[in-house]
């Protein structure tokens, strides 16, 4: 199995707290992995070394085999990785249409000087471009908004806009974060479903930050859970339940007896 | 009751206050005289030389009755006896103000005291005038009774006005019927078939050619100056509007493009004489590298210190181009004489023939404003307008992007101060002071921020008005600040403000015909 | 959206009424002979209309001293001329904000304007150079009191002249009194940065060092600045035996209040006539005693002091005060009035002002004003008396006695 | 739910290469080790992108020019003695202390409002304006003793007469900064950035062109008191010549310096002080704390007010000469000064303020270059300190959405 995302050793210190200590991390290709970690674990900073937000102090990061731990952001994205956040930051006076258009603004190759002559090269790729921004708003469901501007969106229409914007520039890893955040259960499920639905039909690989346990366990291939900046455990979803070290993480330190007795009874208490 | 009665009294002294500051400053003779020229039944004033007193009173009756509405107009449903007591209230302490002024005032200049060592505008003559001719005292109980009696109807008059039923409902119809008229008139309703587009250009184009022609000299010259600041202001809010940065020192560019035509053109420093339209390409390319050496080192600033660094550099250039360091180049404080003129077919170019090269360059500057506006490019320049980081993270090189924002903006300024040289036929270092930039960036907000109709009528109003102003002679830059502080009150987001452009969905969707509007 | 039609219809009423602005007078064919054959037509002003004299002049803005005092003298001289057979003379001062682009526009005002004979002015040499060529295409004379940047006169035009001697003339002067008559052999000279005062500070400099005379310190001082004693402690370094200062009165005066601040004790500071004037004395008290400088103002004569009362009478400051240019300003509305007069004539009832013959008149107009003959030359310089040299003796201006013999 | 959970967050840096859970060993050596390590590695993963080569090339530039000018104006030529030297520094810290009192006056506004007050300027010239008339006032009060029959109120008591006028200078100021928020910036509270900065600009032009059609055009002299009458001061001996240190030059550099000790004081101690912070830091969470922010933005223009017009007064007393035009130039210069201190920052504008004033007097000597260009060589070295500090000398870097 290809690794999507290698990320070795990486370190990230703010001051004098380290935020991520030396955490590896592999994103097996076409898979849904996700981070789990209390509050302050330092689930975003791993994120934003991802996408390059930050520089890891030390450690590297490989996308597709391929180092990318030092570039800038549009160079990062160019390779191929985007993202969403975990409080929406849309463009907020563009319409839906636009915010879409500029996700693909990397991919398309003309320049200022054929937008002003209008060249056939610059009106194809705008008229396809086009399309293709109000196929994926169909696609996640805004067909009928694409003129809104983005602040009159509603909540739930805004985190998928943020998906169909990063969705734009069709990129090879997808990172979500915190996706359900604020949903009710009908739009959470509405979105797992969205989610499965994308891995499937666009085999692209999804790395997932998010605290509701039903929605992770339910769709990820494969968890790591952070915990004060380091990698306590990794596997699958059903390993990572009965993990002690995970409940002790999350519950605190009794929490692991407590939970052993329970186990005999077959009721996973701990995660209602 | 208690609400009417401090609103009055607080009404009251603001008018008060204010009336006096106008009289200190001389600006109700003024307003008396616009008062007499509009009556000019009064034009005959040379009796003594003692001007008219009724537009004097005029003019008082004027403040007392919008004393008397400004007393009254927020309250809510009161009854009409503590409405006119608020006028009453407001009335008269406005005029207890005034009144004790112009006694004072009026006594002190009877015997003998001069105001002018200090309040210039104060001089006897018009001292007498606003004391009626008579006693200090007199004048002073009759500015207060004058002020009482009008600002009580003012406020007869809000109270009337406020009066729900039938009043308002009439003057609301007839607004909404106006409005409704002009709803079908719409501005933006008209570009949406072609063929009625294709006749509205062709009819500005003929106004244009022929308006030119119509014009007085004076006129030509202040619409020419209105073009050249439409083209700065163009090229300012493809920096601004589009791509957020805040610019303060866009005068650097104007005062290189100018520069660099006179140089060339002008016959005195370095008797370069170049042709003129290779002269205006090279004063484009110059300001344009002068914004390429300005942008590298400073482009990863943000917000205010962009613009505290700009704004250094256009100092810098103002300063170097007046220092004896570049005399020997740039011919120093004198500035650069006789720059040279076009010509069309041999005869030099008349204010008529500019007007109309001004507007030809002022439509093609639109032209390629809103292609780049609606491309590629200008989505992402607005997307770093709205959030820089998003923007770099969604693949958009915000330096690239932030780079060719400046070199296109300096490029419009270059042409701009090429134009400008040449029709004035002289440029010197006090044309290129901070008010420059500070009046363009003044039309790109005043405007509408990204917005291009923003630009061209920002230039109108900022450039016309002054101009519009000058019966007002002293008094000219005095309105004209006050009127901008107005109008970021009343209407911040600018004149016409930058609306995003509908997508037709012709092809993806073809059974839904939504009305599809392209705005300018 | 409503709004936005409105703004829309309102921009197309304006542009449609200006278009339609008072078109200038078509010249009716019942023309007076003398009209049709002059070269640029005739200034046709009907009855109980006032015979116009315009003004391009700083009226706001840092420089608004000059622009007000030398209107305010161009209108007495206006009001004290009892008319021309029944018209009045009325002063259009237009304000340019300093600016060349404002003289410009200022310029073509009063182009259009057909009821305007002459120009006073302009003011600044900048906006005066960019109204130039408006005048010359309408043919109406000018005659600026304050304008001393020397090209001037150089690019040939018909209808400038100028009250004001050139930098040349005074700055050539200067150097000679201080080479030969004062005997400096090591000087300073600065500047403020202005159009007339680095002119003057250049013209000196050259003119000193040809004389052989050692010119140790070059520096500028920046008006408005907190105090200038940098620039001042960097000249005093080089120990001139004198400093010329080019500029106006007010860097003139807190040069000579910070003058023993910055070390220049008993060096003799040496002004222009921007710095010559009662302001001068009584602002610098003490520190002031010694100064020289050259003087635009007259020799006291009894229409000097008649026009110094009625203009403190009219005006709320004293003569001189604002500005060093208020005695040339008033000759320059006796010497366009006394042009007028010499080529206007009245027919059915109108006024008439051969422009042609106006501007041939103001270029040859000899007259004896509060400063002397005023005889202008072929290129328009009309300052026929050189600059006359003054000091400070015990805060009074005296004629410089070195300059006598 | 990781409560009770023992926080290993000290140790887990002392732990860098101990890998998890083994004793904890003396941590001097291994912290300032892991230090150097960590910086090792950051700089070897920063990219060298274009940007920062430039920086670098520009930054080496720049520094060998300066070094070659010094050592040429140094040891070269000599042209200027030690007196002279010295009254450079005088002037420099002379105009440097009222730069760094508008520069303040700015910094307070910005960091409460993030607004340029373009009206800054306009303000400390009203003050000045005020100052005038009291000193006209008070010199038109005769106080005849028997020694001296003329003698008038200023010279009889200048001390009180002195304290008056500033009192008035900057109350006057003060009530126009006032209104000028009152009327120009509270409706434009929750506008976008860039329309309170137009309102300004208005704000400016208008309090400029009232000055000037109240007062006139014409500049006033400011009446010193005999005892501080300019141009008189200490004789001080320095390399066998004597410099002048002048009373005027002496007050008010002493004076901004008490008046930048009280503001400091006043905003770290007093309750007004912490509010005003708690307003600049977050309004909305200030309003919940219970602070009145409508009130606290206006005692911020108060403040900078009363600043403004202490400047204004000291530069009346100091230069002698004004007119409506005096604040337009300082108020550029002290906003300059407030950005390269650190905009927001009190300190930074205070040191920004003071070195801008020594910039621009010793800057073009040291430089060998004439003194016109001396606002060319203030504003050179802001675009260099924001090209390598982009906050400011002593700015925090600002979070995204307060820039």
């Amino acid at each position: 199995m290809i690794a999507a995302v290698q990320a070795s050793q990486v370190t990230k210190c703010f001051g004098g707290l380290t935020a991520v200590n030396t955490v590896d991390l592999i994103v097996p290709k076409g898979s849904i992995s996700s981070i789990i970690g209390p509050n302050g674990a330092g689930k975003t900073t791993l994120f934003n070394c991802v996408s390059g937000f930050y520089v890891p102090d030390s450690g590297e990061i490989q996308f597709f085999g391929q180092p990318i731990s030092g570039l800038a952001t549009h160079q990062i994205s160019k390779c191929g990785i985007a993202r969403t956040y975990q409080n929406i930051r849309l463009f907020k006076e563009m319409t839906a249409v636009e915010n879409v258009l500029v996700g693909q603004h990397h991919r398309m190759r003309s320049t200022w000087i054929e937008a002003i002559f209008h060249t056939p090269r610059y009106y194809q790729e705008e008229q396809k471009a086009l399309e293709k921004a109000l196929e994926l708003l169909d696609f996640v469901g805004l067909s009928g908004l694409e003129d809104t501007p983005a602040y009159n969106l509603p909540y739930g229409a805004q985190r998928r806009l943020e998906i169909a914007r990063a969705l734009a520039s069709d990129p090879a890893l997808l990172l979500l974060d915190e996706p359900t955040a604020g949903m009710n259960p009908q739009e959470t499920d509405e979105m797992t479903a969205f989610i499965k639905n994308l891995r499937d039909t666009r085999e692209i690989t999804i790395l997932l930050i998010e605290h509701d346990m039903r929605v992770v366990m339910d769709i990820s291939d494969q968890i790591t859970v952070l915990d004060y900046g380091m990698k306590i455990a990794e596997g699958k979803p059903a390993e990572i339940q009965s993990n002690q070290r995970v409940i002790e993480a999350y519950l605190g330190p009794g929490a692991a007896a407590l939970s052993e007795k329970f186990r005999r009874k077959k009721t996973l208490y701990a995660y209602s | 009751m208690k609400t009417s009665l401090t609103k009055g009294l607080r009404s009251g002294i603001v008018f008060g206050i204010v009336f006096i500051f106008l009289m200190l400053i001389g600006f109700i003779n003024v307003g008396a005289d616009m008062v007499g020229d509009i009556s000019s039944a009064s034009a005959a004033s040379g009796a003594g030389g003692r001007l008219p007193v009724g537009d004097l009173l005029i003019v008082i009756a004027v403040f007392g009755v919008f004393c008397g509405i400004a007393a009254r107009s927020k309250s809510e449903e009161v009854q009409w006896w503590s409405a006119l007591l608020g006028g009453l209230t407001a009335g008269i302490t406005a005029g207890l103000l005034m009144g004790v002024a112009i006694w004072l005032v009026g006594s002190l200049s009877l015997d003998g005291v001069d105001f002018r060592t200090y309040l210039p505008s104060l001089n006897p003559a018009s001292i007498q005038y606003l004391t009626f001719y008579s006693y200090p005292q007199s004048a002073g109980l009759t500015y207060l009774m004058y002020m009482a009696i009008f600002s009580v109807a003012g406020a007869a008059l809000a109270w009337l006005l406020s009066f729900r039923d039938w009043l308002a409902k009439s003057w609301n119809s007839c607004k909404t019927g106006l409005g409704g008229w002009f709803e079908k008139k719409d501005v933006s309703r008209i570009f949406s078939n072609q063929w009625l587009m294709i006749v509205v250009f062709l009819a500005a184009g003929i106004l244009l050619y022929f308006l030119p022609l119509a014009w007085g000299s004076y006129w030509n010259y202040i619409m020419g100056t209105v073009a050249i600041y439409i083209l700065l202001g163009l090229g300012l809010n493809i920096i601004v509007g589009y791509s957020g940065q805040l610019v303060l020192g866009y005068v650097a560019f104007f005062a290189t493009g100018a520069y660099t035509f006179a140089l060339l053109t002008a016959p005195t420093p370095h008797g370069i004489e170049m042709n003129l339209w290779l002269a205006v390409g090279l004063s484009i390319l110059v300001s344009t590298l002068t914004g390429l050496l300005l942008g590298l080192p400073i482009l990863n600033l943000r917000g205010d210190y962009l613009a505290i660094v700009t704004l250094g550099f256009g100092e810098i250039v103002r300063i170097l181009i007046r220092s004896d360091l570049l005399t020997s180049l740039t011919n120093g404080p004198k500035g650069v004489t006789s720059v040279g003129q076009p010509n069309l077919f041999g005869s030099p170019f008349s204010d008529v023939n500019f007007m109309h090269l001004l507007m030809l360059l002022v439509l093609i500057g639109l032209f390629i404003a809103k292609r780049l506006k609606d491309s590629n490019t200008g989505r992402a320049w607005i997307a770093i307008r709205e959030d820089q980081t998003v923007a770099q993270a969604t693949g958009i090189n915000t330096f690239k992007h932030k780079i060719l924002a400046l070199l296109l903006g300096a490029a419009f300024a270059g042409l701009a101060g090429a134009l400008f040289a040449s029709r004035n036929q002289f440029t010197g270092p006090e044309d290129f002071t901070l008010m420059v930039s500070v009046n363009v960036l003044c039309i790109v907000i005043v405007g509408g921020m990204g917005s291009l109709p923003g630009v061209v009528l920002g230039a109108f109003v900022l450039k016309g008005i002054p101009e519009l102003l000058r019966e007002m002679a002293d008094y000219r830059l005095l309105v004209f600040g006050a009127l901008l502080v107005v109008m970021m009150i009343v209407r911040p987001e600018g004149l016409w403000p930058a609306r995003r452009v509908r997508f037709k969905r012709s092809h993806a969707d073809p059974d839904r015909q939504d009305a599809v509007e392209v705005e300018v | 959206m409503k709004f936005k039609n409105i703004l829309v219809l309102m921009i197309v009423f304006v542009l449609a009424l200006s278009a339609c602005a008072p078109k200038p007078a078509e010249v009716s064919d019942d023309l007076p002979a003398a009209c049709q054959e002059d070269a640029f037509g005739c200034a046709v002003i009907p009855a109980g209309e006032t015979i116009k004299i315009g003004m391009g002049a700083p009226m706001l803005g840092d420089y608004s001293m000059f622009g007000i005092d030398i209107s305010q003298a161009v209108a007495l001289a206006l009001e004290h001329d009892d008319g021309f057979e029944g018209w009045t003379y009325e002063l259009i001062a237009e304000d340019t904000g300093g600016a060349p682009e404002g003289g410009a526009a200022v310029a073509n005002k009063m182009v259009t304007d057909p009821t305007v004979a002459a120009i006073a002015g302009h003011i600044f040499s900048g906006s005066t150079d960019a109204a130039m060529p408006i005048y010359e295409k309408a043919g109406l004379p000018m005659m600026s009191p304050s304008a001393t940047n020397p090209d001037l006169t150089t690019k040939g035009s018909t209808v400038f002249n100028r009250l004001a001697f050139t930098d040349a003339a005074q700055g050539a002067a200067a150097a000679d009194l201080l080479f030969n008559a004062l005997g400096f052999t090591k000087i300073a000279v600065m500047h403020d940065g202005g159009t007339y005062g680095q002119g003057l500070a250049d013209v000196v400099k050259a003119a000193f060092e040809e004389m052989g005379g050692e010119v140790v310190g070059y520096e500028a001082v920046t008006p408005g600045e907190a105090d200038y004693v940098a620039p001042l402690s960097a000249v005093a370094a080089g120990e001139p035996e004198a400093v010329y200062f080019g500029g106006y009165a007010a860097e003139g005066i807190v040069m000579m209040n910070q003058w023993s601040q910055a070390g220049l004790d008993g060096v003799l500071f040496f002004g222009c006539d921007g710095t010559f004037g009662v302001e001068f004395t009584d602002k610098t008290g003490a520190n002031g005693e010694g100064a020289i400088a050259a003087s635009l103002v007259p020799p006291d004569s009894e229409e000097k002091a008649a026009f110094d009362a009625a203009y403190a009478a009219k005006f709320p400051t004293k003569a001189g005060e604002l500005s060093a240019f208020t005695w040339s300003s008033y000759d320059t509305g006796g010497v366009l009035i006394a042009a007028i007069e010499s080529v206007a004539f009245v027919e059915d009832g109108k006024l008439f002002i051969p422009r042609g013959a106006l501007v041939e008149a103001v270029r040859n107009s000899d007259y004896v004003g509060l400063t002397g003959l005023i005889k202008c030359d072929a290129i328009g310089e009309c300052n026929a008396s050189g600059p006359a040299f003054y000091q400070v003796v015990d805060g009074e201006w005296v004629p410089l006695a070195a300059a006598e013999e | 739910m990781a409560s009770g959970y023992p926080l290993p967050q000290q140790k887990s840096k002392l732990l860098l290469h101990k890998g998890w859970g083994s004793e904890v060993t003396s941590p001097s050596f291994h912290v300032y080790r892991s230090e150097i390590i960590l910086m090792i590695n950051k700089l070897k993963n920063q990219r060298l992108t274009l940007g920062l080569i430039l920086r670098l090339l520009l930054g080496l530039a720049v520094v060998i020019y300066l070094g070659w000018r010094i050592y040429q104006t140094a040891f070269g030529e000599g042209t200027y003695g030690p007196d002279t030297w010295m009254r450079f520094l005088i002037t420099g810290l002379v105009i440097g202390g009222m730069y760094a009192l508008i520069a303040i006056g700015y910094t307070l506004v910005y960091g409460i409002l993030f607004m340029i007050n373009f009206a800054h300027g306009e303000v400390m010239m009203l003050g000045t304006f005020a100052g005038y008339f009291v000193l006209e006032a008070f010199a038109a009060i005769p106080a005849p003793t028997v020694a001296n029959p003329d003698l008038n109120f200023l010279n009889a008591q200048p001390v009180i007469a002195l304290v008056l006028t500033f009192l008035v200078g900057a109350g006057f100021s003060a009530l126009m900064g006032y209104m000028l928020e009152k009327i120009a910036y509270r409706p434009l509270r929750g506008a976008p950035r860039l329309i309170p900065l137009i309102s300004a600009i208005g704000a400016s032009i208008f309090l400029q062109n009232a000055a000037q059609l109240l007062f006139g055009p014409q500049r006033r002299q400011y009446l010193n008191p005999d005892f501080l009458w300019r141009g008189t001061g200490w004789m001080i001996l320095v390399g066998g010549k004597e410099v002048m240190l002048t009373y005027t030059g002496v007050f008010s550099f002493v004076l901004s310096i008490l008046l930048m000790i009280g503001l400091f004081i006043m905003v770290k101690k007093t309750k007004l002080g912490k509010s005003m912070r708690a307003v600049a830091e977050n309004k909305q969470a200030a309003a919940l704390m219970g602070i009145d922010v409508d009130s606290v933005i206006s005692k911020t223009f108060i403040i900078s007010g009363i600043l403004a017009g202490a400047a204004g007064v000291m530069w009346g007393l100091h230069n002698g000469l004004f007119n409506h035009f005096v604040g337009f130039l300082p108020g550029i210069k002290a906003f300059t000064a407030a950005v390269l201190g650190g905009i927001g920052n009190i300190p930074g504008a205070m040191m920004g303020g003071m070195l801008l004033g020594l910039l621009e007097s010793i800057g073009p000597a040291l430089l060998g270059i004439d003194f016109q260009l001396k606002d060319v060589i203030a504003f050179t070295i802001l675009i260099l300190v924001l090209i390598f500090r982009p906050s400011g000398l002593l700015g925090e870097a600002l979070s995204e959405e307060k820039v």
